[in-house]
């Protein structure tokens, strides 16, 4: 029993961390009153910049660092549109996710000619598990043992990355210059203005930030989960991670516990799929798969209370109406 | 000795409207210089300028006798230019420190820079006696002390040219002295102060040198120790305004609104109105005096419906109300021939994104009047907007207009006339004049004083302590959440003042 | 954010070419980055989706998912509400369809099963809105977030019925039996003299989408209840001190909205494919995010944008036909371009457009 | 003489990992040996299908091949409007006397892996994780769980599907995270029917040390060592055929069930796995191969009550 539990906290980590990465990537954006509905797309073309870098290169560090360019050229193209263009936030989304499906199957294909999959990476090219000293000498001690080796010990360098990426973001939020004025123009971004500070270049900032994560999410996903990008393999993440921000209400360590949360229903969900329930008996394998979601709603209805966005957020800052 | 700021031809346009004309400014070191003139006369624009807010199309600015160009308001602060604005630059869901600092934050950590910023702030609260919480989120304060946060933003800032546009909008009468007396001080000290205000009477009081503005343009500049209020009324409104309320007395008729033991709380669980009990008469305005923030607003929105209260009763017309119910709403409330101004025109009283029309029916769009069963009559309720802004002489004449580019005074205008043209039993007013013009000034209070002369009964609510006294017939004065005694409106201010902030001499009654 | 000092033709007329010019002229580049020739390449998709009977038939078709998904957007957007939720109320509406056809076709008229269809559709996806909608009403559970988590619970129910309840036997098509002709629209060259579309399916529904049209015009500018929802949508507070009450609109509006999302399902099963199958809705309800905010959840401006959206997909078909270095995937991409710069870029030349006309004409930014 | 023949793929796309790319190698190769260009297209969405299909009749493309049960019913209008147009379907049976439907008995060669599956299996625990729950995907698991039970007595079997929609087939993630689950709970063989999905599963057994099993056309190449065996689907061989059929006149119509007997499914053996395949499993599956072919052993079709009795 305890075993299976800790089976499902592990397998629960795995699936949180590219939405946990996309999630505080939208933080920033979001924070700064950029919405982002185009995380989904970010994390695709990141995964695929990353899957085929480090296919060519045979570095998983040089396929990281391609995914975080890629997904910051999509960052600044929404930047573009929606700082400076004061174009609409969500339709400059929906634009980046079509671009994203488009051509990352277009110059998969181009360049590969295996139907828009990059080349399979060899071990050395992909950010492989790391074992922490002592997690098989210690497997077996009771409890402490199996979470030790197997939920603490035994992730990919992306995974730490990620829930470290946390306190940080706190941090950067709470603790810097950075942070004060990113959240103040979120919520009025005439203080900022008159406070002497361009509102333009600390969003654009912000939007990088959120390039920067997306690129971690997307690498995670085609260099370290898997061995090679897929077309289409983001497979609506990002807009779950969009739910978990918003389930967090815009704070990073309720963002995290959102993500948890839900990598930890759909790991339950994988469990249980297939075996019959206690009293219940056989449940159609759908039932299932719709658990997490509908779960989600339960919890945010019964739980969550009003999520009040960045007041700022989704509306471009004008100040003379010409 | 050279002028701290001089400002030459500038000249502003945003698109169509031209809301600075070619505007010569001098101001001298050290004075209080004050700045009038109607509402859309460009004044906000023109200090906007000045603060590197908005950027002129022509003109050029002198600082201290240096030509300077001031592209964006980084450049004005590092000039020495401070500005508290109109409407507050203040993030609500920050303290009143982290405010202060933003811009400020001396480093990329804010550790040891705010730490600074906490000492500094303390030390500028004792020399100038602008005291407040530096923790506490702004949205918890009052406007009152939103504003002192706003005027130590500049000061922290280190500016010596002070700009406060229409600063006492939001103050009560001891509020504003308070904020004089600083000004005083800032001057004495070698500050230079631009202070522009719709009240003359604060003109009067604590400015050296007066410019009117009219339409975009300077019209005049005079030292206050040569002018009067009528003649700086006359150069603003371009015609002979008179400046009080001649209204004859009149013996109020039977009792329209009777309220008994009114007790309001908020969302926090405070009680925010205490058992408040008090009777409204036909051809009666009373008024209803307090420091804004103690109680005043809810007790109206609570009347009108819009809150609803935890104890009491309500009597409108012999129809009995019970506010504590959850489906009394302020359409009920308005069927019963209750009409309601509210004290926020931009955050409750209008859509600006509507047009005018569309406003002109706000809260009586189910009137079928304005269309049968679902629909509406847009001819009928145009014809109506046009009506009304015809008889309110309410400008642009245009009910075609987004709401959003009417002036302050205009868009109030917009409400008052939807209010009273329904020819309700009872009107519900608050801050009628709040950041509106003399012009309007003298129009509005008209309007309300012909009213109560055709029978109606009217609350009146305002933290203009003038406003009340030379309107209302009794004076009810509210304190943290309670009536605290009934004044005739002769009663002298100080009295008032001193019940207003809690010190009650007959607190037998 | 207000227009500014543009003149209205200008406005409506010039800058939505111009935006639409770049969006064609950045395609060009990716379609000469894979070494076809950019000039051909728009003459098809032009000429594949109006330069002939059976094109104009498939755009006018496509274009009719798109103005139900629109409008769906568009209504919740005036009340200040996101409904990402289309997609799934799109699907469950093909629900509501089928079971109107499955119940009616054997025994009646396609017209006595019409009503009945575009009401199951409705109803459908009205109830698919109304848990998202009650919630955000009642407990503030922000729409966004259910809506999305509706969609895939949608999908789950959708297979499960379609695989376990609803299939025909011993077929392995996940999809229910095919219509009778009582459960079928007739096509529109079948009801228009005259007109000639070729195979396209491009149906009755049409005109189901253009009155709706009408119906949500009138709805948003004419009616008492449409004020509501704009009030509502501008200004929450005014709105209460207009005494109209947020759950009421809330729910009204989005139940409205997942209305219209249900009825594009008339359009696909019951006028095109005839039966109900799985995965139907294929992203038109996401499109139609686009296609409303970029027709400015104006019905006229959300008809034109659909039809945009029509000749992308049929003229992009066309293009994938003719030439075989040109795959879907462009398509996707040219896609994603238009709704950059005719969407999300529409602002960009407006500066330079203004100062360009007041150069002209000095006196224009007095006539704005 | 010259023929013009035409390939209309399904939603999931000619790079499927599946059937759809099998359809696509099949083209290939035939215009290799023959020299002969064909066309292809890939539907965007439902309503492209009788598009596709008519428009390469009228463009005189024949034979067209329509790759999926999806287009059962496209292709049965679009037969009857072109008789003179030779039309084949996989995966489908449309009754009409231009067209030849080509359908494969999956629950054969998934029977076979299934028995190796359960020969290699040491905990006798094995999976099979599927990309949708279709009709079409429950044929594979329940010929691969009849087959796996013959083998070993009470031998289990872990049955999971990723998803509900089109991501389903294109989330190596997740099928990853099946995968891993599934060993977690003592399966050490796993087989994916899948497409892109089972790129991850494939991946996951390899990175657990364990054994995955491949689907429709040869997946052992993918990770040499940790890909059991491959169930293969001729969706290619089907495809050549139909072209080289009419380039030789050799075209036939009707239907075509192509199982074991017919080479139209088998599992595959090469240097690849080799080293995994013992002798006696060997000999075991080959046995049951020869058992199936006679007929001495019936293996169920899903589709034939649609229900599985295992
Ligand atoms: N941000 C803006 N964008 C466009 N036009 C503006 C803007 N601000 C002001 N205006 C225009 O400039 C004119 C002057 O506005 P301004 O705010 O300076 O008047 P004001 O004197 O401050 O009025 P009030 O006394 O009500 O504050 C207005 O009539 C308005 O039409
Ligand atoms: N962003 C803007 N766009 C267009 N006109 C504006 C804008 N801001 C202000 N104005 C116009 O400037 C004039 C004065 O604006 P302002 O907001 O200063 O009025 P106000 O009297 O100060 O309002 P209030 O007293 O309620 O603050 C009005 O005509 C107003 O419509
Ligand atoms: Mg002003
Ligand atoms: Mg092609």
């Amino acid at each position: 029993m305890f075993d299976m539990l800790i089976l499902i906290l592990d397998s629960t980590v795995r699936l949180s961390t590219p939405l946990l990465l996309a999630c505080l990537a939208g933080l920033y954006s979001e924070r700064s009153g950029v919405f982002d509905i185009g995380l989904e797309g970010k994390m695709l073309g990141a995964a695929f910049a990353a899957g085929a870098v480090a296919a060519l290169a045979g570095s998983a560090w040089a396929g990281l660092a391609a995914g975080i360019a890629a997904s910051i050229a999509l960052a600044l193209l929404h930047g573009f549109a929606s700082i400076t263009h004061r174009g609409n936030q969500i339709v400059s989304g929906v634009a980046i996710n079509f671009l994203a499906i488009g051509l990352t199957a277009l110059l998969g294909q181009a360049w590969f000619q295996q139907g828009g999959q990059t080349p399979r990476l060899p071990q050395e090219a992909r950010f492989t598990d790391i074992t922490w000293p002592f997690a098989d000498s210690l497997r077996d001690v009771p409890v402490i043992g199996g979470l030790y080796s197997e939920l603490f010990s035994g992730h990919n360098l992306l995974v730490y990355v990620a829930f470290l990426s946390v306190p940080l973001t706190w941090w950067v939020l709470y603790r810097t210059r950075f942070g004060l004025r990113l959240r103040a123009v979120g919520e009025n971004p005439a203080a900022v203005d008159t406070a002497g500070i361009s509102v333009t270049w600390l969003r654009y900032r912000a939007v990088i930030c959120t390039g920067i994560l997306c690129g971690v999410a997307g690498a995670y996903l085609s260099t370290a989960q898997s061995a090679g990008f897929i077309k289409d393999m983001t497979a609506g993440r990002g807009f779950i991670a969009l739910a978990a921000l918003i389930f967090a209400k815009w704070r990073p360590v309720p963002a995290m516990f959102a993500c948890l949360l839900f990598g930890f229903l759909d790991a339950l969900a994988i469990r249980l799929q297939g075996q019959p329930l206690p009293v219940i008996g056989q449940v159609p394998v759908q039932v299932f798969q719709a658990l997490p979601y509908i779960l989600t709603v339960v919890l945010l209805a019964g739980f969550i209370g009003r999520a009040v966005p960045p007041k700022a957020g989704g509306v471009a800052y004008v100040k003379e109406r010409t | 000795m050279t002028p701290a700021i001089e400002l030459k031809k500038i000249d502003k346009s945003f698109g169509a409207v031209h809301a600075n004309k070619a505007i010569d400014l001098t101001v001298a070191k050290g004075s209080i210089h004050g700045i009038v003139g109607e509402n859309g006369a460009g004044k906000s624009t023109l200090m906007s300028i000045l603060y590197g807010f908005y950027q002129a199309d022509e003109g050029e600015i002198l600082v201290d006798g240096k030509r300077v160009d001031i592209p964006d308001s980084k450049t004005a602060i590092a000039h020495g230019i401070g500005m508290v604005h109109q409407h507050f630059m203040l993030v609500e869901n920050f303290t009143v420190l982290e405010n202060v600092v933003l811009g400020a934050e001396g480093g990329g950590l804010l550790g040891r820079g705010v730490a600074k910023a906490r000492a500094e702030l303390k030390r500028l609260a004792d020399d100038y006696d602008l005291r407040v919480d530096p923790d506490a989120l702004i949205e918890d304060l009052p406007v009152g002390l939103q504003q002192r946060v706003e005027i130590l933003k500049a000061l922290f800032r280190g500016a010596d040219i002070l700009i406060l546009d229409e600063p006492t909008g939001v103050l009560t009468p001891a509020e504003a002295d308070h904020l004089f007396r600083i000004l005083r001080v800032l001057r004495d000290e070698g500050k230079t102060v631009l202070l522009i205000t719709h009240k003359l009477r604060e003109i009067m009081a604590v400015t050296d040198t007066v410019s009117i503005m009219r339409r975009g343009e300077m019209v005049a500049t005079r030292k206050t120790a040569e002018t009067s209020m009528t003649e700086l009324a006359e150069l603003m409104v371009g015609r002979r305004v008179l400046l009080r309320v001649d209204k004859a007395p009149r013996e109020p008729g039977r009792t329209v609104m009777s309220v008994r033991d009114l007790t309001v709380r908020d969302s926090r669980g405070v009680d925010v109105v205490k058992n408040v009990s008090f009777d409204l008469r036909e051809g009666e305005i009373v008024g209803i005096a307090g420091v804004s923030g103690n109680g005043q607003s809810q007790l109206i929105e609570t009347l009108a419906g819009i809150r609803h209260a935890v104890a009491g009763r309500i009597e409108v017309n012999g129809t009995a109300v019970d506010p504590t119910r959850r489906d009394i709403d302020p359409s009920r409330i308005r069927a019963l021939s209750v009409a309601h101004v509210p004290e926020d025109r931009h955050r409750m009283g209008l859509v600006t994104r509507f047009f005018e029309y569309e406003n002109a029916i706000l809260g009586y769009h189910r009137d079928p009047a304005y269309g049968k069963g679902a629909f509406l009559d847009i001819k009928a309720i145009r014809d109506a907007a046009r009506g009304e802004i015809e008889k309110y002489d309410i400008r642009p004449p245009n009910c075609l207009l987004k709401t959003a580019n009417f002036s302050g005074g205009n868009q109030q205008k917009i409400v008052l006339a939807r209010e009273i043209e329904r020819d309700p039993a009872v009107l519900l007013v608050g801050q009628p004049t709040r950041g509106v013009d003399i012009g309007a000034i003298e129009f509005i209070h008209r309007r309300l004083v012909e009213l109560r002369d055709a029978g109606k009964a009217i609350l009146l609510i305002s933290v203009e302590l003038d406003e009340i006294r030379s309107l209302a017939d009794r004076v009810l004065v509210m304190f943290d959440g309670a009536l605290v005694g009934e004044r005739p409106p002769e009663t002298d201010e100080g009295e008032l003042g001193l019940m207003m902030a809690g010190v009650n001499r007959e607190a037998a009654e | 954010m207000t227009r500014g000092a543009l003149p209205r033709w200008a406005d409506y007329g010039l800058m939505p070419a111009l935006n639409l010019a770049a969006a064609f002229l950045a395609s060009g580049l990716v379609v000469l980055f894979i070494g076809e020739n950019p000039v051909e390449a728009v003459k098809i998709l032009v000429w594949g989706s109006l330069g002939w009977n059976e094109g104009i038939g498939f755009t006018l078709f496509y274009a009719t998912n798109f103005i139900f998904t629109g409008l769906a957007v568009a209504v919740a957007f005036h009340a200040g509400l996101f409904n990402i939720g289309g997609e799934g109320q799109a699907y469950l509406g093909g629900l509501g369809v089928a079971l109107a056809c499955l119940a009616l076709d054997r025994y009646v008229p396609w017209w006595v099963t019409l009503p009945f269809a575009v009401l199951g559709a409705a109803a459908a996806g009205a109830a698919w809105a109304f848990v998202p909608a009650i919630l955000q009403a009642k407990r503030g559970s922000h729409v966004v977030i259910t809506t999305i988590m509706f969609n895939f619970i949608a999908a789950s129910l959708m297979v499960y019925l379609l695989v376990n309840v609803m299939a025909k036997a011993g077929s392995m098509q996940p999809e229910t039996r095919t219509f009778e002709p009582g459960g079928r629209l007739p096509f529109l060259q079948d009801v228009i003299p005259g007109a000639d579309f070729g195979t396209a399916p491009l149906n009755l529904s049409l005109i189901v989408a253009l009155m709706c049209c009408m119906a949500v015009w009138a709805l948003i500018w004419r009616t008492k209840l449409g004020y509501e929802i704009r009030t509502f949508g501008a200004n929450p507070v005014a709105a209460v001190y207009a005494g109209i009450s947020p759950v009421r609109i809330t729910v009204v509006t989005m139940m409205i909205s997942g209305g219209l999302a249900g009825m594009m399902a008339i359009n696909e099963i019951m006028g095109s494919q005839h039966r109900l199958l799985i995965e139907f809705v294929s992203g038109y309800g996401f499109v139609g995010i686009a296609v409303a905010l970029m027709g400015r959840a104006h019905p006229v401006g959300i008809i034109l944008a659909s039809i945009l959206f029509g000749m992308l997909y049929q003229g992009g078909a066309e293009l994938a036909f003719e030439k075989p270095a040109i795959t879907r995937d462009m398509i996707v991409v040219i896609q994603g371009l238009v709704i950059l710069f005719a969407g999300a870029l529409e602002h960009m030349f407006r500066p330079g457009l203004v100062r360009l006309l007041a150069a002209f004409r000095p006196t224009a930014a007095q006539a704005a | 003489e010259d023929i013009k023949p035409a390939v209309a793929y399904d939603l999931g796309g000619k790079f499927d990992k599946s059937f759809n790319e099998a359809a696509y190698t099949g083209a290939e190769q035939f215009k290799k040996e023959s020299g002969i260009d064909y066309q292809d297209f890939e539907i965007q969405n439902d309503s492209q299908r009788e598009q596709a299909l008519r428009r390469f009749a009228r463009n005189g493309m024949s034979p067209v091949v329509a790759i999926g049960f999806s287009y059962e019913n496209a292709l049965a209008k679009v037969a009857a409007e072109f008789p003179d147009t030779k039309f084949a379907i996989v995966d489908a049976v449309v009754d009409a006397p231009n067209v030849r439907s080509v359908v494969f008995k999956e629950h054969e060669g998934s029977y076979l892996v299934g028995t190796l599956a359960a020969l290699a299996s040491s905990s006798g625990k094995v999976g099979f994780v599927g990309g949708m729950d279709i009709p079409l995907i429950r044929k594979f698991a329940c010929g691969y769980k009849q087959g796996a039970l013959a083998a070993k007595e009470g031998a289990e079997v872990f049955e999971n599907m990723t998803g509900t929609t089109g991501a389903a087939w294109n989330d190596p993630v997740k099928g990853g995270e099946l995968a891993k689950s599934q060993f977690d709970r003592g399966a050490d063989v796993i087989y994916h029917a899948a497409g892109g999905t089972g790129i991850g599963v494939l991946q996951a057994a390899a990175d657990a040390g364990k054994l995955g099993i491949g689907v429709d056309s040869n997946q052992n190449g993918l990770h040499p060592g940790s890909v059991l065996t491959s169930m293969l689907k001729r969706v290619d061989v089907a495809v050549a055929t139909a072209f080289g059929d009419a380039k030789d006149d050799k075209w036939t119509s009707g239907v075509y069930v192509l199982g074991l007997k017919e080479g139209g499914v088998d599992w595959a053996l090469d240097d690849n796995n080799k080293a995994l395949v013992t002798e006696e499993m060997k000999a075991a599956v080959e046995k049951a191969k020869s058992d199936i072919i006679s007929g001495k052993v019936e293996v169920h079709d899903y589709m034939a009550d649609q229900n599985c009795p295992f």
